[in-house]
């Protein structure tokens, strides 16, 4: 911690983030869903559960709060009166539900980040919301910070649980991932693993990820391919044209939908307003307005 | 020439006085009034100083260096290891943020103000000290005592001074 | 009404509190006794929910903080007046505090000292606390100084080693009194190696007075930092009815109040086993008694402002956390917290009662409840009313873990209180002294100018 | 410490010392040294097990019928993951929660290791040979007419072998049991369209008007349905499909329904004559035959016995009339009523009328090798069997992939009757129910660990053989494939034909390989030939066309409306939900905490009340309530739900074993058994939606565990899930 870096390199450390004068470079991550192709069908929360060796905590955890799927399938109802307290205030669901898979949304400026105090949650260069679970004291700050709550605590040591992974289970457990013990923080990573494995796999030809190339468990398991994931810097990638074509921009803070009133435009960004700057884009469900 | 130590205690103040006016006016030799005379009390008690004269306090320089110090070194340990640690970007905020910074830097300056001046106290207040020669434990209680040290020759003269101011008791160094 | 006698005899002070150090009533001893046991529940509910895990505890997602935050605030609180008490006090030399300030200062140690068990006890990794402190290390890994928490822990720091140093300087005489009349035995070395060899000579006196000043200069902005910090916790943070400005000035008053009603409730409890009553004299408690009931206004006023604030604002997510407070399941627990915080405080504005030991008694403890319920208003709804509506949790309740545990810390600063007012003179004997001496000469002086002053011989 | 002499060889010693105090005290023995697991050294390791690298293998999903084919992910010899197989016109890569729960089923603790052979009310481990030996001793003397073998859905080789056995034994009593099946729509497509499951073309569509077919859920092959959904939504030449669902419990396609209209139960079929009568008015030329049937069910009619609104039939005719093509679907809400195959001849005259046969809907091919062909379960087989064994015609019954005893309603007394028969062998992976009341259970391998070929009955594009290998080595030395068990059995008897046969990897490799210029051309190497296969694991042939009938049903009988019944005033739905379907997966820990997508509800069962009944009853949500049916009861706690009629409850299908190991038994309650036994008049189907209940409440109350919090399903105007008019955005043109 010598004073002469801190002095050579000053500029570089005053740098606030995200601005556009610093892209992340090759990679910025990030992801886009469709929430008029979603049916709720939770194929993808489950897929997650398989690949990140989430814990099944069994119903009497469930019941007090501790369950730890990262990915979780949100059912809305539409209603006429948003400020009652009541769920529903229509007689039937006459336009059905609607559905949105929420996990960690891997903010470019996360409010986890700062308050942790070991310093434990950090912004990668390739833009992920990263978590050292092996450096986490359990504050719990992170997740008392976080506007979505999509942070999951681990409120007892699963791995030594009884029927959370019995003899046999355990040989279903992804090796490229830690079991979390407990007392430790853990979220949605964008399935870290798997791009790391692809970075380490085309750094031998020298060139970056395609599009494509790698997916995380949820986008590729999706039946109706509303979850799409990629980088966002690559012109080529499927997110990139995707927030393009809703005008959608990282480091804004109200995009065009929110401009102009009557727009066709379906993407946004949840709770955009707390100036998190999300990486994950939704897109809004459709309605038919002939019947 | 040998020098002795005498301690008289007195009940108050009053007399105390009377007896360091005198001292101050009579001059003995062998004892000089602004290096071997010690007032011991029990409670704080200014005026008793100023009559000994003024004889300067240099605990707040301690204070102010502590202070400054410790500032300083808040500031530059923190940002210099916000610096080193991986340089990582939190919730966007500049890898070196001020605000923080300054907190922290504010609770460093308190506390080596606070810890350096404790410091300059014992140096300044000879602490902890050997206990001196002549004590007694009424001193503690209710009485006021006057240390002197003198020559030999110079005892009796100052023995006379404290009876005379009525000394609830003097002791005396063995002679050698 | 009788105050403290100008012209009692040193010795007799001497004699009077140094008897504290010998013989208490009956009353110490149950008191440490029920100390004891408390303080065993606790432990035994840290010891299963390190072993077990934090889950133990109740707290869930999205409730991840619970009743060890809101009491480790309550704690730091606490420790506030016994600053306010002795450092402003005696910058402002008003020497009526002078046989009360030293257990006040006491009180101010050992809360922080138990609001510090609180960060360990909350921690999910416990073993890994050191992972905070900033010790260097050749992975170049520091703490992240960005983090509130890692505020708290500095502050705490500086402020409780600060008040010990404080407590101590200002004891020093006294160490030496108990040294030169305590016969043999442990106590008498403790007192010898306490005091340093203080001998109260003019050189000393000196030095002590302007470093005694000195740090009472410094602990004012200290306290007011340390729990402007803890508000951080929470002003620092993004979430809906913690995201206000007016939180730090607010802790402050909260704290100060808190710990002046908990100095009513010691002051009592002292005079009483430790038989004080000549020194902590009534005058004394309504002095204190008064200057709370100003506190609790300045609370009750800090409060309604932030209500106001967020009613008028348009941030409709702090606005439904505000509502979901005042209807919601915390309801009781808010208004309770409403009537000890605000409502409760005014019998202490007739005056007929400002002396009334068993009224004051019970208001105090009142007082403090109304205080620790406001910690937890504070903490809990935010969590359980954020901005997700999904994850909106309305019924989670703290488990017998957590109250074991909030239980158990009463009975932890008992103990080391009390054991304080054992070993060391919860009354500070040499300014007492100081006290009657300018007090009576004082009144020498009005007789001298033909006045009548009563009081004298 | 260091101006001590204190040489390093002394420090050596005392850290040996100190090292070995460690080893002794510290480790104790491993599971290795005393025996319970043996380490393997990769030097000898099976050739594709490269530590640190995955390898995939492609299989077949066998958690339901819809034969997804699948790519296990396997690493240093363990399947760690199910992935699609993006070769499978059938899923084309994807997946359900359902089909990645697979590996739980291998990897289930509960599974059967040993041959039990019940002693009393114990089973006793017994080896392999002496369980032949006792099949081959119990089925001497027993006639053919007296051997009953019970499975699910059954196709590819497996049932070769199986008719073969049958054949062995000269018994035709082979039933295909499913207590979930569309059989009633097969009759009534066979009817109507001339082939029993026609291809549907959802993506082709521009109005999907289903009458409670939860396509997206767990109707036939959800997978494949979602992927075509997906397509209508963004919708072709620029018009995004309109989905309207008809039926009176909210399934997950109604959930995702632009318009969801609640109907009466019941009442399915009126609604479509009424849309027909509708689309009459609206201009649709309609057959004679046909206007004249539809007459009476003019709008107000049917708005008044449907509870439909006459705005919402009139405008549901008009976007049929100008939107087309459009597809009508028929699901299980609208068979399973007495009259549900009238329901569901009324529901295709829809599609008739609307000229969408031929269009959204098309004649699958059949499958060449009829042999391999899916023998389709029904829940009359249940009947048939269920009948022998009262009549002591069944002296030896085998049950494979079915458990009539969690699944058969209670009056049906299924469990009594199947003690009457003498010898009773399960063939199984768990100690399910059905297992419990055998005399002999035989433990299998799982489908990760077996060989086979599986031809799904839905077959979206010419016929899919999907093949079933191995992802890994077997978990247990003593379990056997069904295959192998099979041929063994056959050699009882015919060990001359199938002596070549050592295994049944060998069966069904001759057996491809027989028919490999079917697959590729002639020359092609044998076992270059098989590898490719077991690669792709799958192949596509075409299969024989077939072509679609116009039969417009020329009577349609539709009961009145009944009036209500004062002793059990509601109607149980039987709901299907897309993870447990009828239940033989609810020990597979992922699918009980996967939450349900509607309620959010994990680990239990609940009973859906519309919030106006429940106000009625006084019930809240959490409350236990009883729902007592003539046949039957069950308690659960009452959900407050909007998506269903007033009039009906529903409870989901599939939990509440008693059996089945940690994660199945004593989660939730079993509706199967207070089903009434209510036929369809013409298949003989099980009506699931007859059963009429009453509800009362109890004086218990629970907090319901779910992931919903406590604002329920309100956003409170928060932008969180958002929606817009469809006529506001082009979809087509998106990225």
């Amino acid at each position: 911690m010598s004073v002469t870096n801190l002095l050579e390199n000053w500029s570089e450390f005053r740098h606030t983030h995200p601005v556009n004068d610093v892209p992340h470079d090759p990679y910025k991550w990030a992801m886009s869903i469709d929430l008029d192709a979603c049916t709720g069908c939770n194929a993808c929360s489950v897929a997650c559960y398989a690949e990140n060796n989430l814990p099944v905590v069994g119903k009497e955890k469930y019941a007090a709060g501790h369950s730890m799927h990262w990915m979780r399938i949100e059912r809305y109802w539409p209603v006429d009166d948003t400020t009652s307290l009541e769920p529903a205030t229509r007689e039937f669901p006459d336009q059905g539900a609607q559905f949105l898979p929420m996990m960690c949304q891997q903010c470019e400026a996360a409010p986890c980040e700062t308050v942790c105090p070991v310093g434990a949650t950090n912004h990668t260069p390739d833009g992920l919301n990263s978590q050292a679970y092996n450096r986490c004291v359990g504050s719990r700050y992170c997740s008392a910070n976080c506007p979505f709550k999509v942070r999951y605590f681990n409120w007892y040591d699963y791995p030594t649980t009884e029927n959370v992974w019995p003899a046999e289970m355990t040989q279903q457990l992804n090796p490229d991932i830690t079991l979390r013990s407990k007392g430790v923080m853990e979220k949605c990573t964008f399935c870290v693993q798997r791009i790391r494995a692809g970075e380490r796999s085309v750094k031998n030809e020298g060139r970056v990820l395609k599009d494509g190339e790698v997916q995380t468990a949820c986008q590729q398991v999706c039946p109706t391919g509303a979850i799409t994931f990629g980088n966002l810097i690559d012109s080529e990638s499927k997110v990139h044209q995707q927030w393009k074509a809703q005008r959608v921009e990282l480091t804004a803070e109200e995009q065009e939908k929110d401009k102009e009133g009557e727009s066709e435009l379906r993407g946004y960004r949840i709770l955009e307003e707390l100036r998190a700057y999300p990486s994950v884009m939704y897109m809004e469900r459709v309605r038919e307005s002939a019947i | 020439m040998s020098q002795r130590h005498l301690l008289a205690l007195f009940s108050n103040f009053d007399e105390a006085e009377q007896v360091i006016k005198e001292l101050r006016n009579t001059s003995i030799k062998g004892f000089d009034v602004n290096n071997d005379l010690v007032v011991k009390s029990p409670i704080e008690h200014p005026e008793v100083e100023e009559m000994l004269g003024d004889k300067p306090v240099y605990v707040q320089w301690f204070t102010l260096f502590g202070a400054l110090m410790g500032g300083l070194l808040g500031f530059f340990l923190i940002s210099g290891a916000q610096a080193n640690f991986y340089a990582q970007i939190k919730g966007g905020k500049p890898i070196v943020p001020f605000p923080p910074n300054f907190v922290l830097t504010y609770e460093m300056f308190i506390l080596g103000g606070v810890f350096i001046s404790i410091l300059g106290f014992l140096i300044c207040a000879g602490l902890p000290a050997k206990r001196s020669p002549l004590y007694s434990s009424k001193v503690s209680e209710d009485q006021i005592g006057i240390l002197v040290k003198a020559d030999d020759a110079a005892i009796s003269t100052l023995k006379n001074i404290f009876t005379k101011h009525e000394a609830l008791e003097i002791q005396e160094e063995a002679g050698k | 009404m009788k105050d403290i006698n100008e012209d009692i005899a040193w010795a007799k002070i001497n004699k009077d509190v140094l008897k504290s150090l010998e013989s208490p009533r009956k009353l110490y001893w149950v008191i440490l006794a029920v100390a004891i046991a408390m303080i065993s529940v606790a432990v035994g509910c840290e010891v299963y929910q390190y072993n077990i895990g934090m889950g133990v505890s109740n707290l869930n997602n999205p409730h991840v903080w619970g009743l060890y935050i809101a009491t480790f605030i309550f704690w730091i609180g606490m420790s506030h007046s016994g600053t306010l008490l002795s450092a402003i006090l005696h910058l402002m030399h008003a020497d009526w505090r002078k046989p009360i300030y030293r257990f006040a200062e006491a009180m101010t140690t050992f809360s922080l000292m138990t609001a510090g068990l609180f960060v360990m006890v909350h921690l999910g990794r416990l073993w890994q606390f050191y992972y905070s402190l900033p010790y260097p290390n050749d992975r170049g890994l520091w703490p992240n100084f960005q983090s509130p928490l890692l505020w708290d822990a500095m502050a705490i720091f500086t402020y409780l080693s600060s008040s010990i140093l404080f407590l101590f300087v200002g004891m020093i005489p006294d160490l030496a009194i108990c040294r030169d009349n305590m016969h043999d035995g442990w106590r008498k070395k403790l007192y010898t190696w306490l005091s340093l060899g203080w001998e109260g000579t003019d050189r000393q006196w000196r030095n002590f007075r302007i470093t005694y000043l000195t740090i009472a200069c410094f602990l004012i902005p200290l306290a007011v930092s340390v729990h402007s910090i803890v508000a951080s916790d929470f002003a620092m943070s993004q979430q809906p009815g913690w995201h206000v400005t007016s939180f730090p000035p607010y802790f402050v008053a909260g704290a100060l109040y808190s710990g002046c009603a908990a100095i009513i409730t010691l002051f009592i409890i002292l005079r009483y086993t430790f038989k004080f009553e000549e020194y902590m004299t009534l005058s004394i408690l309504k002095k204190t008694v008064r200057l709370t009931f100003a506190i609790a206004m300045i609370w009750t006023y800090l409060n309604a402002i932030e209500f106001a604030s967020v009613w008028y604002g348009h941030d409709q997510p702090s606005k439904d956390v505000l509502i979901q407070k005042a209807t919601g399941p915390y309801a009781p627990f808010w208004w309770g917290m409403i009537f000890c915080g605000s409502v409760v405080p005014l019998i202490l504005a007739f005056k007929r009662f400002q002396t009334n030991i068993p009224v004051l008694l019970v208001t105090s403890l009142l007082l403090n409840l109304g205080m620790w319920l406001e910690r937890w208003m504070i903490v809990a709804p935010t969590f359980s009313h954020g901005y997700y509506p999904w994850t909106w949790d309305h019924n989670q309740w703290p488990s017998w873990v957590q109250w074991g545990i909030v239980f158990g810390s009463f009975g932890w600063f008992t103990l080391l209180f009390m054991v304080f007012c054992k070993v060391f003179p919860s009354v500070s004997m040499y300014e007492v002294k100081e006290m009657v001496y300018h007090r009576s000469r004082a009144a020498k002086k009005l007789e001298a100018s033909g006045l009548q002053a009563k009081g004298a011989h | 410490m260091m101006d001590n002499n204190f040489d390093r060889r002394d420090f050596l010693k005392v850290l040996g010392w100190g090292g070995a105090a460690v080893a002794l005290t510290g480790c104790g023995n491993t599971s290795v040294q005393d025996g319970k697991e043996t380490v393997v050294s990769y030097v000898e390791a099976a050739a594709y097990v490269a530590p640190g690298i995955s390898t995939y293998f492609n299989s077949t999903c066998a958690q339901c019928e819809a034969g997804c084919s699948i790519s296990g992910r396997v690493r240093e010899g363990r399947v760690l993951k199910l992935e699609g197989n993006a070769d499978s016109v059938i899923n084309r890569g994807k997946m359900c929660g359902l089909g990645q729960a697979g590996v739980q089923h291998h990897y289930n603790p509960d599974r059967v290791r040993e041959p039990l052979l019940r002693n009393g009310d114990k089973g006793e481990t017994i080896t392999w040979e002496k369980a032949y030996e006792l099949i081959a001793q119990k089925l001497d003397g027993v006639s053919g007419d007296n051997f009953d073998f019970m499975t699910g859905t059954i196709s590819g080789h497996l049932k070769v072998l199986l008719s073969n056995y049958m054949d062995s034994l000269a018994s035709k009593n082979h039933f295909v049991y499913e207590a979930i099946s569309p059989a009633v729509q097969r009759a009534a497509n066979l009817k109507s369209y001339g082939v029993a499951m026609p291809r549907f073309h959802i993506n082709k569509a521009k109005v999907v008007l289903s009458f409670g077919a939860d396509f997206l859920g767990a109707w036939v092959s959800p997978v494949h349905f979602s992927q075509q959904y997906a397509q209508f939504r963004k919708g072709n030449d620029g018009q995004r499909g309109v989905l309207v669902q008809v039926e009176s419990k909210m399934t997950l396609t109604g959930a995702n329904a632009d318009r969801w209209l609640v109907v009466k139960p019941g009442t399915e079929g009126v609604l479509a004559l009424g849309v027909i009568n509708a689309l009459g008015v609206a201009g649709l030329s309609l057959p004679a035959s046909v206007a004249a049937m539809v007459k009476p069910y003019d709008k107000e009619r049917v708005s008044q016995e449907t509870g439909v609104s006459t705005e919402h039939l009139v405008k549901l005719a008009a976007l049929l009339k100008e939107r087309s093509p459009s597809l009508v679907l028929l699901g299980s809400a609208a068979e399973g009523y007495a009259h549900g195959s009238q329901n569901a001849a009324a529901i295709n005259l829809l599609n008739q009328v609307l000229g969408n046969v031929g269009k959204t809907i098309e004649a699958a091919e059949s499958v060449p090798f009829p042999q391999i062909a899916p023998s389709l379960g029904s829940s009359a087989a249940l009947r048939m069997v269920g009948n022998r064994l009262a009549d002591g015609q069944t002296k030896v019954l085998f049950t494979y992939g079915v458990n009539p005893v969690f699944t058969a309603p209670k009056d049906s007394n299924f469990a009594a009757h199947m003690a009457k028969a003498s010898f009773k062998v399960a063939f199984a992976h768990y100690l399910d129910e059905t297992a419990l009341q055998a005399d002999l259970v035989l433990p299998l391998d799982s489908a990760l660990e077996d060989w086979g070929t599986h031809v799904a009955e839905y077959q979206p594009d010419g016929v899919q053989i999907s093949i079933q290998q191995p992802l890994m080595e077997k978990l247990h030395a003593n379990t056997r494939g069904m295959g192998d068990v099979l041929l063994t059995l056959i050699k009882k008897t015919r060990a001359a034909e199938y002596a070549e046969f050592e295994d049944y990897y060998a069966y069904v490799r001759t057996a491809l390989l027989q028919n490999k210029r079917q697959f590729a051309d002639a020359g092609v190497d044998d076992d270059v030939f098989w590898n490719d296969l077991l690669s792709a694991g799958l192949v596509n042939v075409a299969g024989t066309s077939n072509k679609l009938v116009a039969n417009l049903a020329s009577e349609i009988r539709l009961p009145a409306s009944e009036g209500v019944d004062a002793k059990f005033p509601l109607r149980l739905i039987p709901s299907v939900t897309a993870n447990l379907r009828d239940g033989r997966h609810a020990n597979q820990p992922w699918l009980q905490e996967s939450p349900d997508p509607l309620t959010t509800i994990v680990w239990d069962s609940w009973v859906e009340i519309h919030p106006k009944k429940a106000a009625e009853l006084g019930i809240v949500e959490g409350d236990i309530v009883e729902v007592e049916s003539k046949s039957g009861s069950v308690k659960a706690q009452a959900y407050l739900f909007n998506g269903i009629h007033p009039d009906a409850v529903s409870i989901p299908l599939g939990r509440g074993h008693d059996a089945m190991g940690r994660y199945a038994k004593g989660f939730g309650v079993n509706p199967f058994p207070m089903l009434d036994r209510i036929f369809d008049d013409e298949t003989g189907e099980l009506a699931m939606h007859e059963t009429r209940v009453r509800i009362t409440k109890t004086s218990t109350r629970v907090i319901v565990v779910k992931d919903e919090g406590a604002a329920g399903g309100n956003q409170h105007g928060k932008k969180i899930a958002m929606s817009m008019a469809s006529d506001a955005v082009d979809l087509s043109g998106e990225a």
